[in-house]
């Protein structure tokens, strides 16, 4: 529905370089990255409000590339919302149907359909100054939608409300997405309010595209270290391989661990490289564990640190040497042993669970 | 315009001691001089009026003729004046051009240029080269009312230009990147949304231009002259009534100028606070 | 300052069509309108001068006494005006106290009212009551050289303060606060936090105070007279050597005034510049 | 070590109302909050930058109610940091000991070991203005840490900084405390940050302390509503009271469900009332549970959504009529089984697991 080409665009020392991005229809399309990674630049770039330097848009299949932003049939969310303060709640939400040939009427339809919609009809007679900021999206977002765009742009949707009204405006941001079947494109900066939207998600740090995948792949197997630390994968280990087979990769890891790994797919591996180990992926046992998968790694440490974390708790283990692991285990497991700080555990590893990066 | 006008400052009051107590004091103590200063020379002008100058002022004929001067070449003045800072602060706040630095410039010069300058400078240019064609065309400026527009627009527009700058810099481009999604052209999100959203900073820039074309002397002596019924404008008269010693209705015009002015600034600041609440 | 003062727009040039060219082009127009006026004023000023004018000039006794009581009456305005506009500034910009709405549109009035309204009020004060006990205290002003100080410190202090405000405003108070929690009184986080800090807007303010102060001269007149050798500044200058009909003389001082003014001006950019990276 | 007694201020039209809270010697306490809460307030106030209108502070003993800020003896580290942009780093960390007696050489010595502690004595020359926002909060705590306070006053100390650096800073933050043993008050908004700091925790809202208790009793025991919503309970419910024993309160929800729960200690119980059950709290099986436990409610539903959070599933049961339930399973709890999108399933929710609400 969505795609762009080699995009380029630059201003000052910053560029988006290469951008070749593609969103299927319907899709709902999370692109994450740190702030001033060059996110709202390519938002603005797809709404044809920066002149791009090299490359093509198409969007619904037609070239875009040289399409005034009003041509584009895209809907845009801006940081803020930034809700015309001298129209009220409807006079927003009508905004762009102005410029359809419809009846005074029709128009109306559309504004209380679309009002309806997102729930805020109530509001129509107010002036955005006095509507809380949950209302505020909702109206930006029954004013991006009412001109039935090709395709929805949020640009930080959730990130100016308050921490508890996110993730029931994200919720429902994913279900309205789903009912209107409009291919979307959100940007955001938080892990975790992309979990709970995306489809399919695209990382994105100083202009570059890093990796787009599922949230599970992005999760499990991120490409390289900046994808892993931004995705706060937990155990970040650097190691050096002393060998392998067709199978496996023989890493020595830090205090001398020794982890096997499956070996990346095609390519050179290079001696010194960095490896990932999700908390969720380690097992932990009191004692030497019974069952553990072909090739799996099994060290024995000491609890450092328990953290209740709510629905889960993180454990770190400190295994000697640098090597401290982190350790997620899910409520009632938890609840199941009693583990306390400075107990003597086992941690076992499987190859399966040990990715390689790329860098 | 919170910024040329505002209001509160934000809330905190530390904990002082003594010392504390003392350096308020000692800064408060500047604030009264200055308060006190401006107290007693306003309180003099309106203490040694009397209603009966003031009415006689309105009604001689001279001061008349001045006071509509003044009104009506200040109103094209402010006219003329928006007209050129809208769209001027429109394109220093939004468009990027090379030389933006050097236009920027010359829209402070008028600002801190000593207005004298800016009279004598017109003379100049009128009796020279391309002035004085434009003179003998039959556009005549110099010793005529229409001089004093010129006087009033060179002098005071760059205050309009500025403020209309900073109304348009406080206004979020994005209103009008969404407005151009929603289908505006540049210039229909221009007029639809940004026009609109501007409307109380614009209205205090024409108060600011007013005020200035308002209150010109120097430079109107110097270009137009003083005569009576022709070129004097109200500050002209203050000059004219003082030389011939008539000091009460030189007090009674700049009474009335005074008044005029404190409306202009109640407007100011009421246009202002609306704003930021 | 770089509110007042400010820098290239924020990166963003949204595609347009035809349209959209003609609006920019449109907006763009007023701007060279604008700039070609002021380029062909100046210029007409340049081109009619010679070298050989400003060198007379400049060598004329009664133009030098003109320019050395305009440098250092300005100077001591800038002095005192930085005085007050500092504690004002400050007060103003940090304190709550009763009052202080009323306060800072009395530091606004000067700013609006015409600086002739400015000396016929001095000279009521000065004619009446507790004004003439000071001048028969010895204090004397009225056609005096320290009359002039008093002239353009009342008319220019306000710009001064407004700047020193702003400045103040810019800074956060938790610096201080900080500094307060880290042993300083809140003099000592004054002087050793938000007056560093402030520096800067503080030469702006002084820069904008000489600028006023140095370009007066309707309520000079009325105030002090146009005394040679007494209480000729050099706007007054202009003014005698055209009455005079030396125009050359007068344009050669205006000139010079130029001069110094855009070396002001681009003080003020360099400042607002080296701020704003 | 800091007490407050009936602290009240008033600006404007909020105001922080009879605040009474105590943090022991060398404890970490959060003051959680949503924006506009008053907890910068609060902070401001215990700082002596705002002038009580009533009540008491004591810091270390002693009652400084009256005192100015520079003779309470606390570091304070504000939003944002507020370094001194005209003083290098060693002039910023040094600042407040120039009204100490020291002679040069201590002083140098005090500013380099803080630094050091740190970890910016590389950036000893540098001006604030060339620093990145994690190097500028680790420096702000080293100027307020340098002049050794009782307390440590710190206002969203990461709130500024960058998602994934957060995580990091905060924990170095903890173990700086640690070391110190400085009694720390860390005020946040967001929920994650303050597990993972907290020794104990309060909760605040429009000027009042709502409830005070370590993370776990937070999390599981929330006093109300808007504690409960605030901490993301993740399963809110209405309900009414249909009858009980001494045991057992017997409530019927939403869909006509009935839970049992235990009966809140003292007080009369409305006959309508909220509760919450945490997601963690249910247990998820295909078949009918065989062991639950006393007095559980067991429901069957149907799996209406399933999202994988990372070492996280969050699964929701949706039980007929408007009881949806949120159940969260850790990942390796998740793998053990298949659960897919309309698969049936029953839940069993124990009594001890359905907290009531007081409002």
């Amino acid at each position: 529905m969505i795609r762009t080409e080699q995009l380029r665009f630059a201003v000052g020392s910053f560029a988006l370089q290469d951008v070749s991005l593609h969103v299927a229809p319907g899709e709902y399309f999370v692109l994450l990255g740190p702030s001033g990674s060059g996110k709202t630049l390519l938002v603005e770039c797809l709404c044809g409000l920066n002149r791009i330097a090299g490359g093509r848009i198409h969007i619904a299949g037609a070239d875009v590339t040289e399409l005034e932003p009003r041509l584009r049939r895209i809907g845009y969310l801006p940081q803020d919302y930034a809700l015309f303060p001298h129209e009220t709640v409807a006079g927003n939400v009508a905004f762009g149907l102005k410029h359809r040939r419809l009846s005074g009427e029709e128009r109306q339809q559309q504004t209380r359909h679309w009002t309806d919609r997102v729930g805020v009809t109530h509001l129509a007679d107010r002036f955005p100054g006095r509507l809380s900021g949950g209302e505020k999206q909702r109206v930006a977002l029954a004013r991006a939608l009412a001109v039935e765009p090709d395709v929805l742009l949020l640009d930080e949707p959730v990130s100016a409300l308050d921490e508890y009204t996110r993730d029931t405006l994200c919720r429902q941001l994913h279900q309205l997405q789903r009912d209107t079947k409009t291919t979307t494109i959100h940007v955001c900066h938080n892990f975790a309010e992309m979990l709970t939207v995306a489809d399919r998600v695209g990382i994105i740090d100083r202009g570059r595209l890093l990796q787009v995948g599922t949230p599970g792949e992005i999760l499990q197997r991120p490409r390289n270290r900046f994808v892993a630390r931004f995705v706060q994968v937990g155990n970040l280990l650097s190691g050096r391989v002393t060998g392998g087979d067709d199978r496996w990769l023989r890493i020595v890891g830090p205090g001398g661990a020794e982890f096997r790994a499956v070996a990346p797919p095609g390519g050179t591996i290079p001696e010194d490289l960095h490896y990932i180990i999700r908390p969720e992926n380690i097992a932990l046992s009191a004692g030497v564990p019974q069952e553990t998968r072909e090739g799996a790694t099994v060290l024995n440490g000491a609890i450092a640190e328990v953290v209740d974390l709510g629905p889960l708790v993180r454990v770190t283990v400190s295994c000697g040497g640098d090597l401290d692991l982190l350790v997620s285990l899910g409520k009632r497991e938890y609840n199941g042993r009693a583990l306390r700080c400075g107990d003597r555990v086992h941690v076992s590893i499987a190859p399966e669970d040990v990715h390689v990066l790329e860098d | 315009m919170k910024n040329l006008f505002s209001a509160e400052p934000r809330a905190s009051t530390p904990l002082g001691g003594l010392r504390g107590r003392l350096f308020v004091l000692s800064m408060m103590t500047f604030v009264g001089i200055f308060v006190a200063v401006w107290v007693a020379v306003i309180s003099a002008d309106i203490g040694y009026t009397t209603g009966e100058a003031i009415d006689q002022a309105i009604h001689s004929p001279e001061i008349r003729a001045a006071l509509w001067l003044s009104l009506w070449t200040s109103g094209v003045t402010v006219t003329l004046g928006l007209l050129f800072a809208v769209p001027m602060g429109y394109a220093l706040s939004r468009f990027r051009f090379p030389g933006h630095a050097i236009v920027d410039s010359i829209v402070d010069l008028p600002i801190i240029l000593p207005p004298m300058v800016v009279g004598l400078s017109l003379l100049v240019f009128f009796a020279t080269g391309p002035g004085r064609w434009i003179e003998e065309a039959g556009l005549r400026f110099v010793f005529q009312p229409q001089g004093i527009v010129l006087c009033q627009l060179l002098v005071s527009a760059s205050f309009g230009i500025r403020a209309a700058k900073l109304t348009f810099d406080g206004i979020d481009p994005r209103v009008e990147h969404v407005a151009m999604t929603l289908g505006c052209t540049r210039a229909g999100a221009f007029f639809r949304v940004s026009l609109p959203m501007a409307r109380r900073g614009i209205i205090v820039a024409g108060i600011l231009i007013w005020t200035r074309a308002f209150g010109i002397f120097g430079p109107v002596m110097i270009f137009v002259g003083t005569a009576p019924f022709k070129t004097e404008v109200l500050p002209t008269t203050i000059y004219l009534e003082l030389s011939n010693g008539r000091i009460e209705a030189a007090l009674a015009v700049a009474v009335l100028m005074l008044a005029l002015a404190s409306v202009a600034l109640v407007g100011i600041r009421m246009i202002g606070l609306r704003e930021s609440s």
